[in-house]
């Protein structure tokens, strides 16, 4: 069908690019890397208050490296006028979305991914048996995130002040997910059931099915003002 | 031209580096893992000692030669110096991982985790992203002499975490062993403090070595791209 | 006649057309007609809004007022099926910058839903001249090497309607030749071209009607009278 | 002298471009925000934890602000490409790397100020009697950020991934001053006498000596490649 | 007479300049002399390294090999004396969006050292064509406009040697008759002049000497064998 086409194309576009600048997904990867440095530096770090903080450690460094990535997703369409020829196409809106939104979701994991290994070695964490659930988590909540960022990472980019309005725009309504995300880990990481902290999974995936089909239908007024 | 004698000149002396430097760690390999005793607290784990220490200093040296080759470079702007920072970077990252990696091994043992935040450590780290992100400086940046002044000017200001990584372990109280040779005298015992001099100059030796011999490549793949552009010119004067 | 054949139909159609930026009245009450296989060139002095006219066509802009239609359809409802019309070769290349020049091709084409083959875009690419780079990835390209990609990605969709910003711009003079050729190549085919541009003398050798805007009005003329005269605005 | 009318002249245009966009400042300040609203969800917050990371959330909420804030500074210089004309200016180069890091200057310390009193209020702090030690501690750390910052967003400006790198290479470089602060603020946050922590003070004085010193030398060579 | 007095120093003299990109070598023993009044077009296809000719000129680019001299300075080591007496008009616009024209120009003209009056700048704008727009923001200048701007400057700094990157872009025709207009003040006024450029017509009737860039070697020619050869490249 044409629709999946499009989401193909595009995503298949974006692959290749991000392939071909493999030096993108590093540079992220290290970004990450050193907000890590400086959130240990930053907060003090006794046993005791870093099992507290841990989950918002972790949260704020992928948001932040959200903030990097996702920012700078719609870049690649601007820089040749891309989006105008978006617009200008004769397909569903909503399928360059979601090619845009998998590609992005995609790039978020992997770093994820690579990084979480580094918080456990860093940081000294005990997370093998919790590894499921919190690979759980890290996916529904970064769904949502992605799904946020693409779409606002799309508005904004037109913008001028566009480094600072994408953060503007992005954090207060990904709040939430983070709310979630944050508690869903606070329990998986001091061991708990999971089915003590089930529920802020399920509010992760509630919000994501919202965020994902609102962005996806409000896509089509981004290309098409 | 410049070039040319500069690379002639590191072509006849390379191998002498790399001579001298394979015996130095050789025997200092021999004493060091099978003849000397094992240490009185730590047991055969000092052992890596031998290892980590020559890397972690190796490394320091290596940033060192890639700050004076970037002033260097800065001041005469001749583009195998720049050959001679690229490899000099890639090398100083090199040594710095294996610092890290044989420090972490050595840690988990005496401080029972991987890693630590100590000012040294974190120091070190500090000087490892730093590398990083000069290489990836480099690959995003297409002009030549703005790719060679821009990885300059970074080296060069990074240059200021060197004396923090030498001197934490005496500015803070922290974790790590504090410096063993000092102006307040050596502190090591003798028949170890033989295998761990010849490993310290051997890999320094080494690394010297492999500076030479790195620099050269780059300097021959530079006349390559040259040479498929079709800019001879540069290269034969 | 061919041409009689296709002229029962306006290929583009704008009546009234008026657009304003925040302060600023562009276009006023600007109307238009050109045929299928016509070509129509748009002179007038900068900023007279020459390249707003082109961008409302092609649904790019809305008209503060007015009404256009492309091949019948009407451009603000019809608008999906307008697209399938059109295409716009503007100041932008629509390039990304790591995918080579063929694989650019391949993605501006196949997402329209078609998928061509090597050969046909071999051709293509050999037309316009830049055949030889088709495996260069487009951040190496000159500003005159993506015009002649843009034009070659035209010549693969073969749109019934053609807009031009600035045809000839950043084109040396075998480039112009070069366009011009490519131009004739989609009048014959019955594609409506409308363009804007600066230069009279190339303008001459392909253009049917001449339109000059200025003032926000836009006066029409022929070809002849375009060369003839002294000034145009 | 002309040296310092150069200095003059990129400080007037740099603020009059500034006031003419009001909203640039005021985005930043509701980016910071934006900042504390994620992390006082991230970090749960009782009131022993919140006091041992309080000095660590400021410092990361500044630092965050700067990279937003700094690394667009010297995008207004490339957006018509003005660095190439200040290349072929025949005026001292450091004299405009001055000019640049005073705005820059300017710019963080308004945003900190502003910032300050919301801490206080977000998060119950008790400082009214430490407010000259902190705002000396914000003085002293805030310059060497500014002068790091400008000097990397003038570098990385011209770069490729320039969004990435620049917090890339100024993270790493900016853990000392980052040390330095939150420790001297921790000390002052509580209570402890000034001179208990007055070496840190000096310490981030050496560093904003150093870092000035050596980027007003070393940017002649950014503008000259 | 006033052009021989003059001309006992070349104003820019190049001798055999190379310049090499990455992959690509695009200029190669390239040699010019300029005298002081003279105004040089630059032709050639494109990407034939016109533009980056010039920047070597003004001191942007270093050449890979060869040297050049302004106004009897060493390029290389006299650079800062070299910028003393240049001025290039380029792609970019050295424009500060939200400053007013009349602002760019003040700290344009204020950062070399010199304030110039109210009336001065006010003359300047009027000779250029936008005195009008003397307030406004620059952002919402048109590349026209823009390109009338920078021209004011190069009237207000009075540089020794003027640099031309494609003199009559992006102006409409009575923007090209100025801009000739302007041309001749400077040359008159002792300023040498090396522009590229693609219009032979407008070319014709200022330049003293043409240059033909191609395949990285530079043909000289009149002014009059250019207007009469049937291609240039
Ligand atoms: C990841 C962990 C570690 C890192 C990054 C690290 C880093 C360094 C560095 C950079 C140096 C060279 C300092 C200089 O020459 O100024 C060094 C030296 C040294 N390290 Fe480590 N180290 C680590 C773990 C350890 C451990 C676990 C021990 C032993 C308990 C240790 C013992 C030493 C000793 C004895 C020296 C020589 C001291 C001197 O003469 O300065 N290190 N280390
Ligand atoms: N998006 C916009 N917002 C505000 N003003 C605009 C916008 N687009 C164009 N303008 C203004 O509208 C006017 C017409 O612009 P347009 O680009 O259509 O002119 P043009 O005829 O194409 O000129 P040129 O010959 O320079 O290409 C200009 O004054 C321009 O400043
Ligand atoms: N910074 C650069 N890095 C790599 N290649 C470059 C760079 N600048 C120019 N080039 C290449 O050098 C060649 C000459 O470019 P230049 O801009 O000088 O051409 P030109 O004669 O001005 O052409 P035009 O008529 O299109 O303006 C082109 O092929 C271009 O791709
Ligand atoms: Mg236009
Ligand atoms: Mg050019």
């Amino acid at each position: 069908m044409h629709f999946f086409s499009v989401i193909r194309w595009i995503a298949w576009k974006d692959l290749l690019s991000e392939y071909r600048n493999r030096e993108n997904i590093s540079s992220m990867f290290f970004f990450a890397l050193n907000v890590i440095l400086i959130f240990s530096f930053s907060f003090s770090l006794d046993p005791v208050t870093i099992k507290e903080i841990m989950p918002g450690i972790i949260w704020v460094a992928f948001g932040f490296t959200a903030i990097i990535g996702l920012g700078k997703s719609f870049l690649i369409e601007v820089n040749n006028d891309c989006m105008e020829y978006f617009q200008t196409l004769p397909v569903p809106k909503g399928a360059i979305y979601l090619g845009k939104f998998l590609g992005n979701l995609l790039f978020m994991l992997t770093v994820e991914v690579i990084l979480f290994p580094l918080f456990v070695l860093f940081f000294n964490l005990d997370i093998l048996d919790q590894l499921l659930p919190l690979l759980l988590i890290s996916a529904v909540a970064t769904i949502g995130l992605s799904a946020l960022g693409t779409l606002f990472s799309a508005l904004t980019v037109q913008v001028r002040a566009r480094e600072v309005m994408f953060p503007i725009l992005l954090l207060p309504l990904s709040v939430p997910i983070f709310i979630g995300a944050v508690e869903a880990t606070r329990g998986a990481l001091s061991g708990d059931a999971f089915s003590m902290y089930s529920h802020w999974i399920e509010l992760l995936l509630v919000f994501d099915v919202i965020f994902v089909i609102v962005s996806f239908w409000i896509f089509e007024f981004i290309l098409d003002y | 031209m410049v070039a040319t004698h500069f690379i002639g000149k590191l072509r006849k002396f390379e191998k002498w580096f790399g001579i001298v430097a394979g015996v130095l760690i050789a025997v200092g390999l021999y004493t060091g893992l099978v003849t000397s005793s094992p240490d009185y607290y730590q047991g055969e784990v000092v052992r890596i000692m031998y290892i980590h220490v020559p890397f972690a200093q190796t490394a320091m040296l290596a940033y060192s030669s890639l700050f004076l080759c970037s002033i260097w470079y800065l001041w005469k702007r001749e583009s195998v110096v720049d050959n001679a920072c690229h490899a000099a970077a890639g090398l100083s990252l090199f040594f710095t991982a294996g610092g890290l990696l044989t420090g972490s091994i050595w840690g988990k043992p005496t401080w029972n985790a991987w890693w630590v935040w100590d000012p040294r450590l974190t120091s070190f780290a500090i000087m490892f992203l730093t590398l990083v992100g000069y290489l990836m400086l480099r690959t995003f940046l297409d002009d030549k002499e703005k790719r060679a002044t821009f990885s300059a000017i970074l080296a060069i200001i990074g240059f200021i975490d060197l004396p923090i990584i030498h001197f934490s372990v005496e500015w803070w109280r922290s974790l790590h062993q504090p410096l063993s040779v000092s102006t307040r005298g050596v502190s090591i015992a003798p028949d170890m403090l033989i295998p761990f001099t010849l490993m310290s100059f051997g890999v320094g030796l080494l690394f010297t070595y492999m500076l030479m011999v790195r620099t050269q490549m780059l300097y021959l793949e530079h006349l390559l791209e040259a040479k498929q552009g079709r800019l001879l010119n540069e290269g034969q004067g | 006649m061919r041409f009689s054949q296709l002229s029962d139909m306006n290929a583009i159609l704008g009546s009234s057309l008026s657009k304003s930026f925040q302060h600023y009245q562009v276009l006023k009450e600007v109307s238009v007609e050109i045929q299928q296989g016509e070509c129509y060139a748009l002179f007038g002095p900068n900023g007279a809004g020459k390249t707003t006219l082109l961008r409302i066509f092609a649904t790019l802009h809305r008209p503060t007022s007015g009404r256009f239609e492309i091949m019948g359809m009407d451009g603000s409802r019809d608008r999906v099926k307008v697209r399938n019309t059109i295409y716009l070769i503007g100041h932008g290349s629509y390039l990304y910058d790591d995918l080579s020049v063929k694989e650019n091709i391949q993605f501006a084409i196949g997402i329209r839903g078609w998928n061509p083959t090597d050969g046909e875009i071999k051709k293509a690419l050999d037309q316009v001249g830049i055949g030889r780079f088709s495996r260069l990835r487009s951040r190496y390209l000159s500003a005159g090497m993506k015009k002649r990609l843009s034009i070659a990605k035209a010549l693969l969709i073969r749109p019934k309607v053609l807009f031009l910003d600035e045809g000839y711009a950043s084109l040396d003079e075998r480039g112009v030749d070069m366009m011009n050729e490519c131009i004739r190549t989609f009048t014959k085919a019955g594609t409506a071209v409308l363009m804007t541009t600066h230069d009279r003398g190339p303008t001459a050798e392909v253009a049917h009607r001449v339109g000059v805007l200025n003032r926000s009005a836009l006066t029409e003329m022929t070809v002849k009278e375009m060369v003839a005269a002294d000034a145009l605005f």
